[in-house]
């Protein structure tokens, strides 16, 4: 019924030894050179655009709340490289990676941010709401665990529609805590929903390290009393990642059964840029991770190591990656602010949509 | 026009839509197999089958959300609560979910959802299975909110609700579900928004939604022959959008207003009508607009005490006479 | 970490034989002979004031909902016999089982039904909200699975002010589909707190059996995700429930450690009385376990097998209760109702205590 | 007097209660070893322990009854939202479980629990996060709700809040944290119940609670210098229970009222003061009741726009000028 967790201990796993070996494996087999190095382009991608956001933030370009997906940048790019046409994707509030990854913009991301109308959002949502349902990707929300009866819901429809797609519903370690969740895996489970959630587990809940907020590890382990498959895997490697989600995504397409997938990850830094994250851990916790598991580093070497890019190609990419966060900063800062009348669009379908209104009466109250 | 019961009204509507478009199906507690805790959705599986008539467990967070996030993909689910009073364990999804995705996207989503269900106290079941929550889910911009009272507005407003491309909640009444009224066979519907002068009147403007306009109504009569006083009952059907105009051109014909509720009183349904009445309809009032809501305080259990908690046409009268 | 669940089959379990094994197991051992009676006796009279509920509710005497406990008296029996002094019991709305086994009047309890002013509650709560704190009895509570959390709050309550007392915290099992419980199990595993939850599992969630409502049995299972300990029992046996709970309460005595027991019982009314419940099941499905399972019938056999009593002791005992039930009816039909100024008695702590009052202005609003 | 922080006043009425009595004690999500999200528990841990200052995990539902549940038994639990947008996720327990359990136990059970954290739009954090809940708990009999707009009455309320009997919903807001005040340094309560007239004037009432009566006072030293008038400002400090004696008192000398809160309009705090007004005060009038209410759409996240959505020294200057 259930995989076995990781027995080596974090220490003992040789990240590029394993890194390797599932470069070949499976679902990796035969990914062609121009693929593996476009990986390696979308994790860039995310950090620089990540980067780039932080100083906006710190030049009060943006507001509210900024969580970056800094450190984490592999689970999004694999998860979504094994995504097909009729897969969908839906997540928390650190939604930025998984926005990238599937394909939206950095002008209207980091439009968002800045509050612009040119945002994907219209400057509506904001760093948590990120959407483009045409990327079947169903948002960024920002409340903990709120989106998981969501993930089992659009899994439902695509069911319901007897297509053979399956959602990837993204959570954290902390979202664990929310009862929804169990909830949604009872019902994934009972009506054989071709939904994967993904525990992102980056050992924190905000400030709260992973074993002062539950009890019980794997978290993915709590699948099991629902009878639904689970594994947990590493995050530091896309092709690990390829490997485990492309797992669970065949046999929801295959069974229409659910998943549930912990994903170890770590971010390096605070919970929300705003937070300062010295009560929790270390700057050399985090130092130690980047040396050894920094997925673009590692990843960095391998395609060295293989020969699938030289240094100079890979630095390429990144300058690129800077410069077009660069740009899509400019982007957002010369788009405008939406226009003071759109505070009450968008509201209702009815109201953008006066002609074919059904409904009369009074539908805003000042 | 055939003589059906409230109960059969809501059934007949959902049955039609289920026919109507394949993208509409209905979940919830005992729906299904059970028929429904009030019978409500009787037939329905029969006629619709499992896939589409859904027996849920006890998760309205989990189900509720689940229903959200189909309705994301285009779905037109019609979920019910057993009780409205159970959409507290699934709050966040209702106001946070329901209302604010398509205001967070830009517009690029659409939650074409129906949530419904019984909302009303009179029938002893205590304070955690009373509630009446039309004044909180009204509150919530992106959220619709209708309270039909009679089997005909029952059967057109959940068509609407069903047809309309925004979350609608749909509150019923389990008092109500055995009244019988008339009711056309042909399709219909009937616009949320639109208020109903259920009784012309000249003297003050009793304005109420679901059960307490039908107690309007008997308040009406009753002072009619009893005190030679000609009320008009203005039942607003629909608290989310609202028919403002009805409301205001009955006060400006009557210059009095008693308004109805079964919600407690602090920051009730009619403490916004009130709000809006004296706004834009001030120069018109002859006296204080006077309101008649639950008595302030926890749901009881006892039975007959309950019956002097919620609105009852002795109070309705009793205000009444006070301003007119 | 997890004791195995029951599995030979409910068919294949000689009912009989298992009570007189646990009749002389470890906690059962050297019980007297008069207590062993009490059981009898509480069994009997949570029965015969159920029945007369029913007719009190069928004449019209009763309103709202009626849930009713007859075919699960052991499981509230036998729990609350192994209860010591600190130790404290909730539950949700199918509550006059527990009510009576703590110890609650027939009289208060009847009276409550009937909505009169001499009930438990003072007529407020009704059928679903007994409570008798004074018997460290919570309530009685009409949201499922809204007590659960409540129920880890007591215990929480106790381990804090360093009490060596327990909580035994019931629930049915289609209330396992709240999520708040599932948050309950992780806060009570992860503070260490002094909790049993009880699954009364009687097969059906109102009209949804089992296995349409839940997926993953044991339900029980679930806590092994939390680290939880756990077991399943039957629940037709006063005896094995004891030797159970008594296993549960002393792990959360000596260890202030939770525990998750699923005990198997069965309801032969319908949910509330209101209820038809030939949707569901059959009466012969009824009849079947009443013939083979009743708790009361099994231990009437049992008392007089091992001469504890004799037949006509029972049968006395019977007419006791019968006759206790009628004349809490009697009781309650005679009680006043509450005055009306009772609505608004009862709802704060200062308005009852108007000398003590510290707050000022208006806290009724009409 | 010291000049502390609105941040600092409620730290220093944490302190000293859990000083006081061993039966209070702090849970909540980063209160403890973080110092609290916004950094309104700071020192508590150190002083107190781990045991009075507990840090929960996301779980609102599970903590919030955990602690009606050990208030029960007589603890004195004080709980933080980090924001109270998430009590949607714990709506049940707060709404069921802490208003009506006393009620439901005939007066038998006393839950004397506080819930506390901000609730404020204004700092671009979107739809999701920016709930204003004090209407809803308002709503609700059982429940007491106060809405501190400055330091002083921060701590006075706070304190107030723990030693009741009654479960106290204490809303803060994250942009008056960092606000500036004098604060006694002996122990002192300020009652709940009980508003405070913190401008007097006479020509016009402007009634407010939270961050909305700071405001208030800025558009009443604009009204006068610029236009003459004279406002008198009203911050009802405590929602439930309510000062409806100050609100009428200070009508009846103004004969004229806005109404200002940062509740969205339909069914906001404000529709409620506003029908108290109407009926008790109503031959006093002289013009309608004004609101100056968060405009009605989920809050937006866009900087400058979300300044526009929610009252603004602007807006409530215009309200006046409308009717003054
Ligand atoms: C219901 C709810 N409670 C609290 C919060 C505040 N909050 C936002 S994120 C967060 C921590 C979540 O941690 P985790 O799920 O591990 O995700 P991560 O931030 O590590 O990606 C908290 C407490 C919230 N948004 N929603
Ligand atoms: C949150 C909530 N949803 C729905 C209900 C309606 N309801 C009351 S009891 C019940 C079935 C519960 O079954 P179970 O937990 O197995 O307990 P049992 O009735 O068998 O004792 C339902 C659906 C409720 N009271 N609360
Ligand atoms: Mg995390
Ligand atoms: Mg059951």
């Amino acid at each position: 019924m259930s995989a076995k967790p990781n027995t080596e201990t974090p220490e003992e796993h040789d990240v590029a030894a394993s890194l390797r070996e599932y470069a070949k494996k499976g679902i990796n087999e035969g990914i062609d050179n121009k693929t593996r190095l476009d990986y390696y382009r979308e994790m860039v991608r995310i950090r620089r655009f990540e980067e780039r956001s932080l100083r906006a933030y710190q030049q009060g370009n943006i507001g509210g709340f900024l969580h970056l997906y800094i450190g984490q940048e592999a689970v999004a790019v694999g998860c979504v490289s094994v995504m097909k046409e009729d897969d969908h994707i839906i997540t928390a509030y650190r939604d930025h990676g998984h926005g990238l990854a599937v394909g939206m913009s950095m002008n209207e991301c980091m439009a968002e941010l800045y509050g612009k109308h040119t945002g994907c959002s219209k400057g509506k949502g904001g760093s948590m709401h990120y959407f483009a349902p045409d990327k079947n990707y169903w948002g960024g929300h920002g409340i903990v665990g709120g989106q998981t009866p969501l993930g089992a819901g659009i899994a439902f429809a695509l069911k319901y529609k007897k297509l053979k797609g399956a959602c990837l519903c993204f959570m954290g370690d902390g979202a664990t805590n929310q009862g929804p969740w169990y909830e949604s895996l009872n019902l994934a489970s009972l009506w054989d929903l071709p939904v994967v959630f993904i525990i992102e587990n980056n050992g924190y809940s905000m400030g709260t390290a992973l074993g002062r907020h539950s009890i019980g590890t794997p978290l993915a382990r709590r699948a099991e009393g629902y009878d639904i498959d689970w594994s947990t895997c590493y995050g530091h490697d896309v092709y690990e990642v390829r490997h485990n989600v492309g797992a669970a995504l065949e046999r929801a397409h295959e069974s229409s059964r659910p998943t549930v997938l912990e994903i170890m990850t770590y971010r390096y830094r605070g919970h929300s840029v705003a937070d300062a994250d010295d009560t929790y851990r270390t700057k050399q916790d985090i130092q130690d991770y980047k040396n050894t598991k920094d997925p673009i580093n590692l990843f960095h070497d391998h395609l060295i190591e293989e020969g699938i890019a030289d240094a100079d190609t890979l630095k390429q990419i990144n300058a690129e990656a800077k410069e077009e966060a660069e740009q899509s900063a400019k982007f957002a800062e010369q788009s405008p602010f939406p226009p003071e009348s759109d505070i009450q669009a968008d509201v209702y379908w009815e109201t953008d949509n006066p002609d074919e209104r059904t409904s009369e009466g009074t539908l805003f109250f000042n | 026009m055939a003589l059906i019961t409230y109960r059969d009204a809501v059934n007949q509507a959902l049955a039609e839509e289920l026919a109507r478009d394949p993208n509409v199906f209905v979940m919830g507690e005992e729906v299904g197999q059970y028929k429904g805790a009030y019978k409500v959705t009787r037939g329905l599986l029969e006629k619709f089958g499992p896939d589409r008539v859904i027996d849920a467990p006890i998760s309205e967070a989990g189900f509720c959300g689940l229903g959200v996030g189909a309705s994301m993909l285009g779905l037109r689910p019609v979920v019910e609560f057993m009780f409205w009073s159970f959409c507290y364990v699934a709050f966040d999804q209702v106001i946070n979910n329901a209302a604010n995705i398509r205001y967070m996207s830009g517009g690029l989503i659409n939650i074409p959802i129906v949530f419904r269900g019984p909302a009303n106290g009179g029938t002893n079941v205590g304070a955690t299975h009373s509630h009446t929550p039309e004044n909180f889910v009204a509150n919530t911009p992106g959220l619709k909110v209708v309270c039909p009272a009679t089997p005909h507005d029952a059967k057109g407003l959940m068509k609407a609700a069903i047809r309309d491309n925004d979350p609608v909640f749909v509150m019923e009444n389990t008092l109500l579900y055995g009244n019988e009224g008339e009711v056309p066979e042909d399709d219909y519907v009937i616009p949320l928004g639109k208020a109903e002068v259920k009784r012309e009147g000249t003297d003050i403007s009793l304005i109420a939604h679901g059960r307490c306009a039908i107690l309007c109504l008997e308040a009406a009569e009753a002072l009619a022959s009893e005190h030679g006083i000609n009320a008009e009952v203005v039942d607003l059907r629909s608290i989310r959008p609202l028919d403002e105009e009805a409301i205001l051109e009955s006060v400006k014909k009557t210059n009095r207003a008693v308004l109805v509720e079964e919600n407690k009183p602090f920051c009730g349904v009619a403490a916004q009508i009130c709000s809006i009445i004296q706004e834009k309809a001030f120069d018109y009032l002859d006296a204080p607009i006077k309101r008649v809501s639950s008595i302030d305080a926890p749901q009881i259990y006892s039975m007959p005490l309950e019956k002097l908690q919620i609105p009852s046409v002795e109070r309705i009268t009793e205000a009444v006479l006070e301003i007119a």
